[in-house]
């Protein structure tokens, strides 16, 4: 973990709100896993605002890409930002997504949460797994880095509440439909899930018990990122555990709801 | 060459600077991101003799200025801190003092913990923020009678360094530190957070599941200023001050206030890099003003 | 259309918002600047029985998040405000109550500038953080005892509605509330600054030629809030909250725990706008929250 | 008084710290005698910042111009100011120079200073009188302005510390000269200045007991700038003054030093 002054590549909107931003990051994107994330010191906010924790879309090549959405004043401000101007970001935090998976390797994002998926699919991709993506969302403008899986040239399963794009309905019910298929070849599977808390503990439901496991990305405010300030807790089996550093990816089985 | 040393009642800081109790967790979190070297004392995380799980979520609400937080001590007991804390933090963090931030809810808890602490740590902090149980909720901080009966039985449990930590909201921070002096406090850390809330107006709930918390980071400074300089001036022992440290001139006014060591806390969370910004503006500042020590700082206003 | 009338403790306000003492001058200095038509009561500067040419200079340094003011309550005296200051206020601003704040060096003090303000101001707002001389220096708001004695004689020489300004640097703000709801007081406000200090680094002295002074503005809300709530908790007397006012957010935290009346202070200085958008935001929330009244907001925490 | 939002048209350097700001304001501009002030909201610093006062150097067809020295944070900011941007600008404010001078008008200003003299001498000058106009500053680059004095055609007399430009030494010594001459001549004058205290004080000292009029321009510290907080305080023969209302012009037999 470091506290790296990061330049700043690219940083475009990528509509309804949301935002791809990158950085020339060597020492950061070098240690990174997926689930990891960095903890951005937003520029034009006052000396004591806190930072603002964003998940590791990629790291490759000493770059560092985060995906945004544009929620309050923190990322208000980080709209603000420009290439070549300089960030700093302290990074990779917490505990990412397991790099093996026993099973067919399903994983679940909702809105942003998409964006530590990417980074885990194209490592698992790397290992020759085929991992299958499924994205949610409330329209299709939610739904985050389609292209760039493509590109990966990994399959995606998209489901919109409003039918604007892939089934309309939740993205579990695409997700269940292949939880069936799975069932009736009695193969295995395991689930990376990252999005809003409905939907995680909707698809941690969806792993404990059936001897599956589930790697659940939770997000909550932070204020620290370092484990120092116990302030984002998740209860689990083991008691408060703090996202930033226990997690925030916890096995679905110890999450406490 | 600016000598940085600081004695604070006893417990040798190899700089004047610390970092303040909840706000760096066990000490070595921040190892990678912190300039250890430039540190003279970490203060743990507050800790009691059993384990507590602290307060619900949200925990804190960044605020203008600051922070307010209601973390609620939580921690894993004494026994866990000795067992796996303490090597823990010597084994990453080298020649840099530990002090044990201590709490309990009645005097006897607070003896216990500074008994059990033995010398495995370098210094103990007493945080008297906390409500007293037994005397029906009202915090030992705030009574001078409390204060000085709990000061002294930690006395009598430990031979460490013992610095008592004072809270802010008193009309006069005089009597709290006679109190401690009385007690057989080897020095006084302040200030704590000021008690503060936070409402959701959209929800129309307070923002912290406690309800209430302690306001933190910059804003408090120049009150912090005055309490130090009070206590200062009604005091032999020394201080360690805290309470919105972001800059080198925010620690200066402590050490010229009367302060014999600073500690930052609420700014690491933003720049963890504060410690050594702080820490170099300090000794450039002495090296400007020809000081050859830190501590021919502590209360030099010139005033007199 | 949103009821924004209110009732404080007798006091008929037009609208909820006021302004804090020693913030507006004698009320007539913003004309021009302030929307007055949203004003529900000006609070005037501080006034005692005899002129007063308070503190040397400087006065005040400006610090992040706010204001340390050691102004020392320069004043005309009683006699020169009610032949020339009411009148003039009076024929500049039409509608809006004028609040006198009152102070004095002892119990008499306090009594005599409120028995000669007559009926010529509409409320009476005492400030109880002036040192005691009598009672060698000690404020008057910091001793629950003697502030029950001080209101209880400006509430025998005044019929007009009496409000009590606390002081913020308190353990527990319950006993003071205690003592002037015994003591015959119609309403309270709060709070006051909180002491504070800085100091220039640079010379080595306490900016302020008064050496200390009080801290106001953006960075004490969040504790303004928690001393309101703990207030609202305690009694049942109407509160006029004021602390670190800057947004229509700040002003609707304090009427949800519990204050009847919001007054802005230092945020007039950056921006006499202040006013206007505090009232036209507060107004909007009530809309869109479906209160017919400001006054539904008071205490109107969801919790309970 | 009024607090105006004003379009800045213009923002330059002048050399050594100095800048000149120009804004579109035309209520401020139309009520504006000159000694008067300006409260400037500093865009860039944080919303609970003070307002920073500026003499007003010149007010003319709905224009406000002013001479400005970087010295701290707030005038740092706002050197940051571009054409086009709104900056909220109370004024005009405090009691300025009298407009009638019963004999010479001699003007002494000091670095920054000089800023409310060129209003001053233009409309002195706009009465048919000819206003004299004495500078100073410790080098050439703190001489503001002579370009506008010069096209005013008012004669300016300056002195440097350092004898960069004009006589060497302090502005007081080309003005005693001219106090000299007067007096052979059994010349009445008025002294008008602003600047550093202990230039104002010297000037001062010129005036009092004289028979002849001195108004002296005081800078002190503000916080409102509308006498509502008396922070500013001058002491005068009539006790604590308000530099903000009761001045920023004070006539100088009135100061205690
Ligand atoms: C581990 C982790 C990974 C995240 N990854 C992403 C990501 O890849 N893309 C993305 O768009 N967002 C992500 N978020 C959420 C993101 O941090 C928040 O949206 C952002 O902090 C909101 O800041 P704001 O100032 O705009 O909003 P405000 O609501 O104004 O923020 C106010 C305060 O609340 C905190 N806060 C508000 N919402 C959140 C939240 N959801 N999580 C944590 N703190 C919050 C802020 O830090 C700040 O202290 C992640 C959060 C966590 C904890
Ligand atoms: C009536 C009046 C007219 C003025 N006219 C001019 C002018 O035409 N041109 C010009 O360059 N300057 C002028 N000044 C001085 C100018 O206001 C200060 O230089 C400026 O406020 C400094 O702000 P800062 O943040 O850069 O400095 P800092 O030192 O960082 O300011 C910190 C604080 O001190 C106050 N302050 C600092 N110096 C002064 C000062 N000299 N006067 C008043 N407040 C101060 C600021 O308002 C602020 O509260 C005038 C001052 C007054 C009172
Ligand atoms: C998140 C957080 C947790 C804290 N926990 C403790 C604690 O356990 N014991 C204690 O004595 N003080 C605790 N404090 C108070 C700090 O040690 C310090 O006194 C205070 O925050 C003022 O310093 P600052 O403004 O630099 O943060 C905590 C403060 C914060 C912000
Ligand atoms: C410059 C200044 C002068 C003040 N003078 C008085 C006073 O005369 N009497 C009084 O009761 N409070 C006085 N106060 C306190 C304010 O009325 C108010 O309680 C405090 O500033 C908190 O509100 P704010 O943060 O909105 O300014 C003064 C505050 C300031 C900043
Ligand atoms: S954010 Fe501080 S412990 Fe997790
Ligand atoms: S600056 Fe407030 S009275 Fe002059």
């Amino acid at each position: 973990m470091i506290d790296e002054k990061c330049k700043v590549i690219e940083h475009r909107e990528l509509g309804s709100g949301y935002r791809f931003i990158s950085f020339e990051a060597p020492k950061i994107a070098e240690g990174a896993t997926p689930g990891q994330f960095v903890h951005v010191r937003v520029p034009g906010l006052e000396a004591s605002a806190l930072r603002r924790p964003f998940s590791i879309f990629n790291a490759e090549e000493g770059r560092l890409e985060l995906l945004y959405k544009t929620v309050g004043r923190g990322t208000a401000a980080l709209n603000g930002v420009k290439p070549g101007d300089v960030v700093s970001v302290m990074g990779p935090l917490g505990h990412g997504f397991p790099l093996k998976c026993g099973g067919a390797a399903l994983l679940v994002g909702g809105g942003y949460g998409v964006a530590p998926l990417y980074f885990l699919a194209r490592l698992l991709k790397a290992q020759g797994l085929s991992p299958l993506v499924f994205v949610g969302g409330r329209t299709k403008d939610d739904l985050l880095a389609l292209d760039r899986f493509e590109a990966l040239g990994v399959e995606v399963r998209a489901a919109t509440n409003d039918g604007s794009f892939g089934a309309k309905g939740l993205v579990t019910d695409p997700l269940d439909d292949e939880l069936i298929r799975l069932r009736g070849e009695g193969g295995k599977f395991e689930l990376f899930a990252c999005g809003p808390d409905p939907m995680l503990k909707a698809v941690a439901l969806r792993a404990t018990g059936t001897g599956s496991k589930g790697w659940i990305s939770m997000d909550r405010h932070m204020v620290c990122g370092v484990g120092a300030c116990y302030a984002c807790i998740q209860k689990t089996v083991r008691g408060n555990s703090r996202c930033c550093i226990e997690g925030p990816v916890f096995a679905a089985e110890d999450l406490v709801w | 060459m600016v000598n940085v040393n600081v004695n604070l009642g006893g417990l040798e800081m190899p700089t004047f600077l610390a970092t303040a109790s909840g706000t760096f967790g066990y000490g070595f979190e921040y190892v990678g991101a912190v300039d250890y070297s430039k540190l003279g004392a970490v203060t743990a995380k507050g800790i009691r003799v059993e384990p507590w799980p602290g307060n619900e979520i949200p925990r804190h609400a960044e605020v203008p200025g600051g922070l307010v937080n209601a973390i609620g001590l939580q921690g894993t007991g004494v026994e866990h801190f000795l067992k796996y804390t303490v090597p823990w933090y010597r084994e990453q963090v080298k020649g840099v003092p530990l002090i044990a931030n201590i709490w309990g809810s009645s005097v006897e808890g607070y003896a216990e913990v500074a008994a059990q602490m033995g010398d495995a740590v370098d210094a103990v902090e007493m945080n008297v923020s906390c409500p007293n149980v037994k005397a029906g909720g009202h915090t030992f901080g705030q009574d001078p009678k409390v204060l000085s009966e709990v000061v002294s039985a930690v006395r009598k449990a430990t031979k460490l360094p013992l610095i008592v930590k004072l809270a802010p909201n008193v009309p006069s921070i005089v009597p709290y530190v006679k109190a401690c002096e009385d007690a057989g406090a080897d020095a006084l850390s302040m200030i704590n957070t000021i008690p503060a809330m936070v409402i959701d107006i959209e929800k129309r709930v307070p923002v912290l599941a406690n309800v209430t918390g302690g306001l933190s980071g910059r804003g408090i400074h120049p009150a912090a200023v005055k309490l130090v300089y009070d206590a200062h001036k009604a005091t032999k022992l020394p201080i360690l001050a805290m309470g919105g440290v972001y800059e080198p001139k925010d620690a200066i006014e402590f050490l010229l206030a009367g302060a014999t060591a600073v500690a930052v806390g609420t700014a690491t969370f933003s720049n963890p890099g504060t410690v050594s910004e702080v820490y170099d503006g300090v000794v450039a500042y002495c090296e400007r003003h020809g000081f050859a020590s830190v501590s021919a700082l502590t209360g030099a206003l010139a005033e007199g």
